[in-house]
């Protein structure tokens, strides 16, 4: 296992601390834990919370959206689980300013039991009003029919971006749930892996792949796939993700913004490549890209593998999407 | 007089049930790996080791309070879904036996159906799903046929029926397709493995069933 | 080879196609040449240009940095390779405004031989004046007696920051390379490979490293470092980066900027494990950090490592390096 | 009469040099990735197939600007450090010859020495720093050993003498320390290791002398 670290056991540990002390004027940990990781400045009186959470191993998520215009707190997990619910309803509490929280996460087992239980808490023993949204764009793991049984990947990203500027706004808790879902049920993904990454404590990787295979639709925790088979061209590639995708959601003619993602190792060269294709594609369907995402925005550690997510995009989702937002690693606009 | 199990015995039933399954870890994360994410062995061997950590510390003097707390550490350590689930279970289920002492083979019986209710509401899966559920439900009913056959079956012989009972439950598994968490992404494809959170569950009842056999408890 | 590409001999210019397709109000072509790409508003008049360029497969390096507030163009070359002479040229040429032209790279033969060759004819063809200033900053390369045979590695964003921001106020060519070369005296970097990267066009790893081996201070392309040997912890791999430049550079009771940075494939977790450590042995020396950068700056495609840069601060640097910038890659503050 | 090569003999023997360079490009990478990056067998494969290309076009008549178009190929097609340095050689060099439809062997040694002093200029470095100089320099004297030897050695002889020269050259280069380049960063550790720069130059005079040999050219 080729990896930095002291001590597979204080992998994430270590990490918070280093990030609480790289990034101390923007975050901040509650409840004397470092896996309850909140803004600096919360709560902010008059403004909904917005709590994430899950497993560690997916930076820049959950945690680095942690600020200004996008979220105000993340419950950390170990790499790849899930945190607990006393992490979860901590975090909750110290990010409610009187308004309400949203949790917004992605669809996992772990993580949907435990928030409902801190979700319970919070609003039992605190009075705390508690909306829920579940992220579930990955098309590769359930057909349409059973659409809210799909995983949660990289299209977090924009729920967190779009809800997280209305909230700036001082939108009541019903308004940001629904922008949220509003702009979930826009969102889709699909991913593909061409290696694996290894979980610390595990010590050998997640899954493993011959020597030219890949596997299309697979997870970011290595969930299985929809196919796997020989590593094809970055324009087959392409083609494979973005296909699902035009067939789960009407576009044509519309405007989109996507995001192309490295799971980790895929250089940001390739992604370019990929997205050479992306745009001819997509202008065959007479889709406009507004605003391309071209990055490492949620990975799974050294994965090697991209994801392509698309949001169709109306004004108010534009504007959402063009306001300001400053978090350690997302930044653009500025706050006036 | 019908088989009782006293806070002490409890406490070293489950202090032998965390011995057994965070030594048969590796088979639970074999199965994960072949159906969900290859995490199930260690969300074992932390949880079970935090249940057996809290029983090195000071107990509560009933067997309800007992659980609840073994419960809330497993999900502490361990919060995967079938940490969520089991520590809700062990939380339930535990509530029912608040202020007792010691416990009969009914309250047992009982405590279990109130724990698979409440796995059914929180995990909103039902039977046949292919989940931890298809094992307890199976146990539950063969701890009830024990009781029904003879009021004065032994404990050894209720945890061993009930083994029985779940494994042949987490068995049945394989033949079904998972309709519930991440093993629900593979479809089809999830034919022919066994659920590993079932096979959790079956391997605690054996483990039970050892631990009050080892005993040569024919109370 | 696992990578998502479509032909290795078109990986370069189609990963440009791509870029420009995302970019296209940040970022043109010049001379009917994909590899020689410039800002979109190219060029200023009466602003001093600042051109570099290098090999592919180091993205946001180099052209990821053109932008305001940092380059105004790029030559491009193959994987690993220089640009050539005539590309070098074109770009210069495109960026003049009048000012000069600031040739800003790394010290690399290849690098340094057509950029002497571009200078020359941009000087002799069409009167451009031209300055030169090589990044010297891997203290793996050479002694300090021979600093200035050592080779550039992240440290030269430092200095397309630095040097970007003063261009941008319309020093005058003089001071713009002063201020780049007066960054760049205080800028040491040092990093450790774990595992290598694979040239598209080779098709097989620049270099092996044992199972449970590392390098410490190998160079960004593979070049052999200051010594081979069995992985180690976090910590340690942080003081061995970090030690090195302590003895090479004054620092104690300073105030710093560090970049942790990764090669590629080490995530992002990994380098806030060791941004603990490092923040622990600087205080111990009594120096304080300001603005740290953790993430990928500069990289060698999926390369397995990272590197620690450190540039001493003072009041123009603190100045300069808070200016505004805005590049594809490299967000921060806002022009007024 | 002394040897003379016509432009269409030298662009003859320039077309088989890259035949040569480019099938045994691979001992050069090997050479490199021992001491530098590893490219150099590409380098020397793209540019000598942008000259073997650029001789298959229209080609000027003299044999001055004929280098220096093959240079600028070379140039365009191979930017390395080797890239680099060789173009402007044989840029250089080739300027030397400017407006000559044939030329003679002490024109050949008149043109490296231009070329040598260029590739000086430009590359900063010197005789001894383990680099192509340290191959092209003991060429050199042997052209002017062969010519000063006997004033009509045969153009094969004379190729063959500067193949030895700088194959002793670059054998040489094994006990040097690299003091340029990204050789130089290996420091003492370059030493036993042949330069690989150094041996190519060996190599393409090598392929000049078999061209001419196979010629049968006794001119
Ligand atoms: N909603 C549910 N209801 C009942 N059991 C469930 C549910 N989801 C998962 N399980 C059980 O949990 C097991 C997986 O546990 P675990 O590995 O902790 O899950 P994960 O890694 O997906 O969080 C499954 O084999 C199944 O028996
Ligand atoms: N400054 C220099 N002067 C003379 N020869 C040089 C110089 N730098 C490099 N070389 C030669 O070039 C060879 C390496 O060429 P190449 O592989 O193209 O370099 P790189 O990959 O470092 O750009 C060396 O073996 C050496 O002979
Ligand atoms: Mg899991
Ligand atoms: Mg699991
Ligand atoms: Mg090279
Ligand atoms: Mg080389």
């Amino acid at each position: 296992m080729k990896k930095i670290l002291n001590n597979p056991e204080n992998y994430v540990p270590e990490m918070l601390a280093g990030l609480l002390a790289a990034h101390p004027n923007r975050l901040k940990s509650v409840a004397g834990d470092v896996h309850c990781i909140v803004r600096a400045d919360s709560p902010i009186e008059g403004k909904v919370g917005i709590v994430t959470g899950g497993g560690s191993g997916h930076l820049p998520v959950f945690l680095g959206y942690v600020g200004r215009g996008m979220l105000d707190g993340c419950a950390v997990g170990d790499v790849f689980a899930s945190p607990t619910i006393e992490q979860m309803y901590q975090t909750t509490k110290a990010v409610h300013g009187g308004a309400g929280v949203l949790h917004l996460f992605g669809n996992y087992g772990g993580d949907v039991m435990n928030f409902a239980g801190a979700a319970d808490q919070a609003s039992m023993e605190d009075n705390i009003e508690i909306a829920t949204v579940l992220v579930a764009d990955d098309v590769a793991s359930a057909p349409a029919d059973k659409a809210s049984t799909r995983r949660g990947v990289a299209g977090m990203v924009y729920a967190f971006k779009i809800a997280g500027a209305l909230a700036e706004e001082r939108a009541t808790l019903a308004q940001v749930k629904a922008i949220a879902e509003h702009a979930l049920a826009n969102t889709r993904s699909m991913g593909v892996a061409l290696g694996p990454c290894i979980v610390p404590q595990v010590g050998k990787p997640t899954f493993t792949l011959g020597e030219d295979e890949m596997e299309i639709g697979m997870g970011i925790h290595g969930e299985q796939g929809v196919r796997r088979g020989k590593l094809q061209t970055a324009n087959e590639i392409v083609d494979q993700l973005i296909n699902p995708i035009l067939e789960d959601i009407e576009l044509s003619g519309s405007e989109v913004t996507v995001m192309l993602n490295s799971l980790g190792a895929t250089p940001l060269e390739e992604l370019y490549i990929m997205y050479g294709r992306l745009v001819e594609v997509l202008k065959q369907h007479n889709i406009r890209v507004y605003r391309p995402y071209i990055g490492r925005f949620a990975t799974s550690m050294e994965m090697l593998g991209a994801s392509l997510t698309v949001m169709k995009l109306d004004d108010e989702l534009k504007r959402l999407l063009d306001a300001p937002a400053s978090t350690p690693f997302f930044d653009h606009g500025q706050f006036v | 007089m019908a088989a009782q199990l006293h806070q002490a015995q409890v406490a070293a039933l489950m202090a032998s049930v965390a011995d057994y399954m965070v030594s048969h870890k590796d088979e639970l994360t074999a199965l994960d790996a072949e159906l969900g994410d290859g995490d199930l062995g260690r969300t074992i061997e932390r949880g079970f080791n935090a249940i057996a950590e809290a029983l090195r510390g000071e107990l509560p003097a009933d067997v309800g309070r007992l659980l609840y707390q073994l419960g809330k550490a497993f999900a502490n350590a361990a919060p995967s879904s079938f940490g969520a689930l089991f520590s809700a279970a062990l939380m339930k289920g535990g509530m029912t036996m608040k202020d007792k002492a010691s416990i009969s083979l009914s309250d047992c019986a009982e405590a279990t159906q109130v724990a698979l209710d409440a796995l059914i509401e929180r995990g909103k899966s039902q039977l046949g799903n292919k989940t931890m559920l298809d094992a307890i439900a199976p146990a539950l009913e063969a701890m009830r046929a024990a009781l029904a056959q003879d009021g004065e079956v032994s404990s050894a012989a209720f945890f061993r029926a009930a083994a029985e009972g779940a494994q042949r439950g987490a068995d049945e598994t394989q033949h079904m397709q998972s309709q519930t968490g991440r093993a629900s992404w593979q479809g089809e494809r999830s034919i022919g493995k066994k659920d590993p959170g079932a096979q959790a569950i079956a391997m605690m009842f054996t483990a039970a069933a050892l631990h009050l056999e080892a005993q040569g408890d024919a109370s």
